[in-house]
């Protein structure tokens, strides 16, 4: 029996609403921004995701596919009620875009969007991995889980220190943090893959929850698999409506039933179990587009 | 105050383009199906289709390349499970098929006569061709009409036939007049353009970049076949966009890739276009 | 280091597609015509054309319609005046041409000849029905083949014919192949499509919203004509758009739309792409 | 023999260049906007424009045709040596984006464009009319024609207090100065084509310059016929290179041969010879699409 329960989507419909940013903050490489999004924070659950149109509402955009962005935390901001923080790494034209608004400006924002991770029936130990802003979901699903009871390992992962999301808010909610670096400047030097299978054994975790690139989520999900633990794998593909409306974010995966089939990254994902997933050929998809 | 389209009944003249609604189920968070003309679906092929390798959709300016692949859980899977939830919706739904033989339309034909809550039935005859690879070839006009008539020949009387040609100036007049001869009730005017992506990859474009492309193509079909029940589609985000098309001549409109960027935009054009007198009968 | 295209020589493989380059007199404030590949004038006919009524140009998205009409002097003023500032410039002109009957192209062919300065002719066999009314309808490629033939035989041997040909798809490569066969040395895949102004007015649509039209009919060309050589032209604004031409077999491309929003891009193209080994040859 | 002498463009080459919107400023129903735009100012004359692209600098822009301003003045700015001053009416998309910019923003600047206003050859009367924005350009061109010892005469116009454009700064140009509301809220009340016979009479112009709607152009080019005086009409049409390249912009004219043509209003205009323009066609060709 899978020691984790599936999340239930059907009261918590996302909705489409002009948001208006609140502040926008440099940290490292990654921008971080306030939003206020109304009605949508009240319906997140950690590995839920928005999504933003580029392009200041209701003018006519030439990027028509969205783009998405983790929920990063829930904050209440005086006069505003609870806002959403997002975490922005500026590399293409839309994040760069994003990532240059000044507070004030006005966004289409879509979300709650995606099947958040599972939690654990248990008060059993975990093991959260996020690699650069990816690991931005993992925090508050942290104080969730201890909310709930659990033990709380962290491993935050970064090509160097500006790619490395702050651990330290995370503090409280953990037993143990363990950094590694690309380039060792802060932790340990390496990869996720390389420390996993050993931060996993030391922190005898039930489940294992990953965020970041495809191929730190495939190494934490047979990494889970060698440990007998369960492991939630929030899986990013490009998505075009991020709202399981055009099936362009197919996942491989092999179903309850044994059979092989494509499920949606935005709307049957993004959080999917590690095992369910074909990785090899999600790897080979992701990477040669043919 | 209602649209009549060739014997199909819509509320207002905003349907969902295939392909760009999901199953239904993801689209009502933004929108009371029931509140639209139509929901056309994804098309449905007999047997399920595992869809192309992606990236399947890439953005180009002002529209999107694709090559989705018609995915689709074939029609068994359809019936049982999707249609149902649409109907439990009230929508009012289209269902698009595909087929790779002559005998495979008028299967799919015969079993969704006979399934509830069908309104009506689209015959997708324009898929961008190596995007819908394994689809019988249709792309000449002759091979259109034999798969609107063997469609035809199967459906129940009184269940209308949309046949959705591809807005292909050169010849979507001769297309429209074939199919219509056929026996379709209306022609959906409009489908992705054959493209390539950056890549040279083979795709479909859609979106407001090719806006002007598929109006022209109402405006002639409207031109040679006066009589015809026309619905427009390519490229369609705002009221504007819309009024543009019905004043060509379309009777009713389908909205497709600006559903993709923003979710409510057929809710919205619904409830803009719902009492409006000028653009009904 | 330099481009061939059937004889024609060019520095570089960033041409000005005809009629976004104005008499030349106008870009030259932007960029040294010399520095370009070539030149491609408007389309001269051989009588002046007053061209068509206003609104001529609207925006769409990512795009232009357009149905400026083919406005031009007439070939006598041409030669007296726009001609030889363009040569003296230091331009490699290329003369866009287009007539009413078989006999005017020989004509327009016959004269400019004579011409000094002219390095090629461009027939442009594709402007949208209906924009250049009055031009002989070479639609059907049988139709254009006649045309470049007519042309061919008028022009002194060593004297490059290139034939622009529609990006439709469905007709495209018979379309190259044809003239290429009657004497084009290149073909320019490429020309506004056929569209309509949000009023319903037949216009064409250019601009980077039909890229993907256009680069997937040169795909198919270059497929079924390994040996032909190629001009690609639809869209392209940047450097990473001319490249995906280049890679899908284009020898040269050109650039019209994005110079009327930015006069700079043909110059920044040509710098881009002229030290370039890996497009040349 | 026409006393006014033609410009000639060839040494005052536009320049295409990445401008910074220096100030902004609401003045009535207008936006005033501060430029710098390193070379334009410096090859201005009464009557250039400039053209704008929407979008910033570098993105993609969905809206691939140019929007013209008339050139308000050039005015150093410490430490940015001369820039340019627009008067922005938001309208459309594109001016309305142009309008909500903040300062700093940068933008793509095309010019100075345009045939401007040709200057008489001696020191004679002139009446300068100007209506709505398009009043701009006449400010400048008052200040060279003073210079030249010419009498200055003003009429400006517009629908409402809100869209008249200052005449403040012209009283040290101008020898009289007409103002004209259509509701009467300042000056008089009424239509330029209702004042301009009585106007012209009055300062006893040899050169009549207008700049507005076409119509107004048109009342003033026959004012002017009227009285034997010589007109010089600014003529907008819509723009779409703005630079000459695509001839979407044609004016019906007669030549100096005679020969009815049409030329290009933003290359071979804006400002035409009142005398010459066929406003019948002109007037009919703007109000119908046919
Ligand atoms: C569920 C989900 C959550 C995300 N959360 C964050 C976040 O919290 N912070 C953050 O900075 N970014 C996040 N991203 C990535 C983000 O959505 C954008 O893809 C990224 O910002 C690049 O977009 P762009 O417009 O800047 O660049 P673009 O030029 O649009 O994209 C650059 C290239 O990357 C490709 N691409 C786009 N999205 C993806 C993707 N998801 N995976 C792989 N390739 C892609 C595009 O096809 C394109 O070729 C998330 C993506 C997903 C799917
Ligand atoms: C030489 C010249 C100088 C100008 N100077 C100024 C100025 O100083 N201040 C100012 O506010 N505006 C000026 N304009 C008008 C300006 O260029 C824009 O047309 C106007 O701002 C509307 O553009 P938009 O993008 O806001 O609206 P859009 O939506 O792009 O335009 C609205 C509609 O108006 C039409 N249109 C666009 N330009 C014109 C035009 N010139 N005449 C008639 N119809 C047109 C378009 O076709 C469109 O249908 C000038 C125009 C010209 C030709
Ligand atoms: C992602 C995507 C998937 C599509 N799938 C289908 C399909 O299965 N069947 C079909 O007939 N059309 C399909 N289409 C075409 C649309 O229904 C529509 O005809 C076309 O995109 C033009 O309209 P638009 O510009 O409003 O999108 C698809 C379009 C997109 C963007
Ligand atoms: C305003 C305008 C005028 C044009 N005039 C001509 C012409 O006279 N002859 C011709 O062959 N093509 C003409 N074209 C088509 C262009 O040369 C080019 O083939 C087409 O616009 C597609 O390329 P683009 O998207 O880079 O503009 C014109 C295009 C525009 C926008
Ligand atoms: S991005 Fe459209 S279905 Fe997932
Ligand atoms: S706007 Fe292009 S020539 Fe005048």
């Amino acid at each position: 029996m899978s020691p984790v329960a599936e999340p239930t989507t059907a009261t918590r419909t996302p909705l489409h609403v002009t948001g208006e940013l609140l502040a926008t903050k440099k940290v490292g490489a990654y921008r971080h921004l306030t939003l206020v999004a109304p009605g949508v924070p009240e319906r997140f659950r950690p590995g839920n995701f928005v999504a933003v149109s580029i392009g200041a509402p209701g003018s006519d955009t030439t990027r028509l596919a969205r783009r998405a962005f983790w929920i990063h935390q829930v904050k209440p901001v005086g006069g505003y009620g609870p806002t959403l923080q997002l975490v922005v790494e500026p590399t293409g034209p839309g994040s760069q875009w994003l990532a240059s608004l000044a507070p004030g400006a006005r966004l289409e924002v879509t979300g709650p969007l995606g099947r958040p991770f599972a939690l654990p029936k248990e008060p059993v130990s975990c093991l959260l991995v996020g690699e650069g802003y990816a690991a931005a979901p993992l925090f508050p699903l942290a104080e969730r889980l201890r909310e709930r009871g659990c033990a709380v390992n962290l491993l935050v992962a970064g090509a160097d220190e500006a790619h490395l999301l702050s651990a330290l808010e995370a503090r409280r909610s953990a037993r143990a943090v363990t950094v590694v670096t690309r380039d060792g400047s802060v932790g340990l030097r390496g990869e996720v893959a390389d420390v996993v299978d050993d931060v996993l054994g030391r922190s005898q975790a039930a489940v294992v929850y990953a965020a970041g690139p495809l191929a730190t989520l495939h190494a934490v999900a047979v990494a889970a698999e060698a440990h007998g633990a369960w492991s939630q794998t929030a899986v990013e593909q490009p998505l075009t409506c991020a709202t399981g409306l055009c099936q362009g974010c197919p996942v491989p995966v092999v179903g309850e039933d044994g059979v092989a089939r494509r499920v949606r990254a935005c709307a049957d994902g993004p959080v999917l179990r590690g095992d369910r997933v074909r990785w090899a050929e999600l790897l080979g998809e992701a990477g040669e587009p043919r | 105050m209602s649209i009549d389209l060739g014997g199909l009944t819509l509320a207002n003249p905003v349907m969902v383009a295939s392909g760009c609604g999901g199953t239904g189920r993801e689209l009502a968070a933004y929108v009371d199906l029931h509140e639209l003309g139509a929901f056309v679906t994804r098309t449905i092929t007999l047997n399920p289709r595992a869809g192309g390798p992606v990236p399947r959709i890439l953005e180009t300016p002002s529209g999107l390349v694709h090559a989705v692949g018609l995915q689709n859980p074939g029609l068994e899977p359809f019936l049982a499970s999707e249609l149902p939830q649409l109907v439990q919706q009230g929508a009012r739904v289209v269902v698009s098929i595909a087929g790779t033989t002559l005998g495979e339309y008028a299967e799919l034909a015969r079993r969704l006569g006979r399934a509830p809550g069908v309104a009506a039935v689209e015959v997708n005859l324009s898929s961008p061709d190596a995007v819908a690879s394994g689809v019988l070839d249709v792309r000449e006009p002759f091979h259109a009409a034999n798969v609107v008539a063997a469609v035809h020949r199967e459906l129940p009387r009184g269940l209308p036939l949309l046949a959705k040609v591809r807005p292909d100036l050169i010849r979507v007049v001769e297309s429209a007049r074939t199919v219509l001869e056929a026996g379709a009730a209306a022609v959906v005017v409009g489908n992705a353009l054959p493209a390539a992506m950056p890549d040279g990859r083979p795709a479909g474009l859609s979106g407001p970049a090719i806006r002007p492309l598929a109006l022209r193509c109402v405006t002639e079909v409207r031109d040679a076949l006066p009589d015809a029940a026309i619905v427009g589609c390519g490229g369609i985000a705002d009221e504007a966009d819309a009024r543009s098309f019905l004043a060509a001549g379309a009777t009713a409109v389908q909205v497709g890739t600006a559903l993709l960027h923003d979710p409510t935009t057929a809710a919205r054009l619904a409830r803009a276009l719902t009492t409006d007198r000028e653009v009904i009968g």
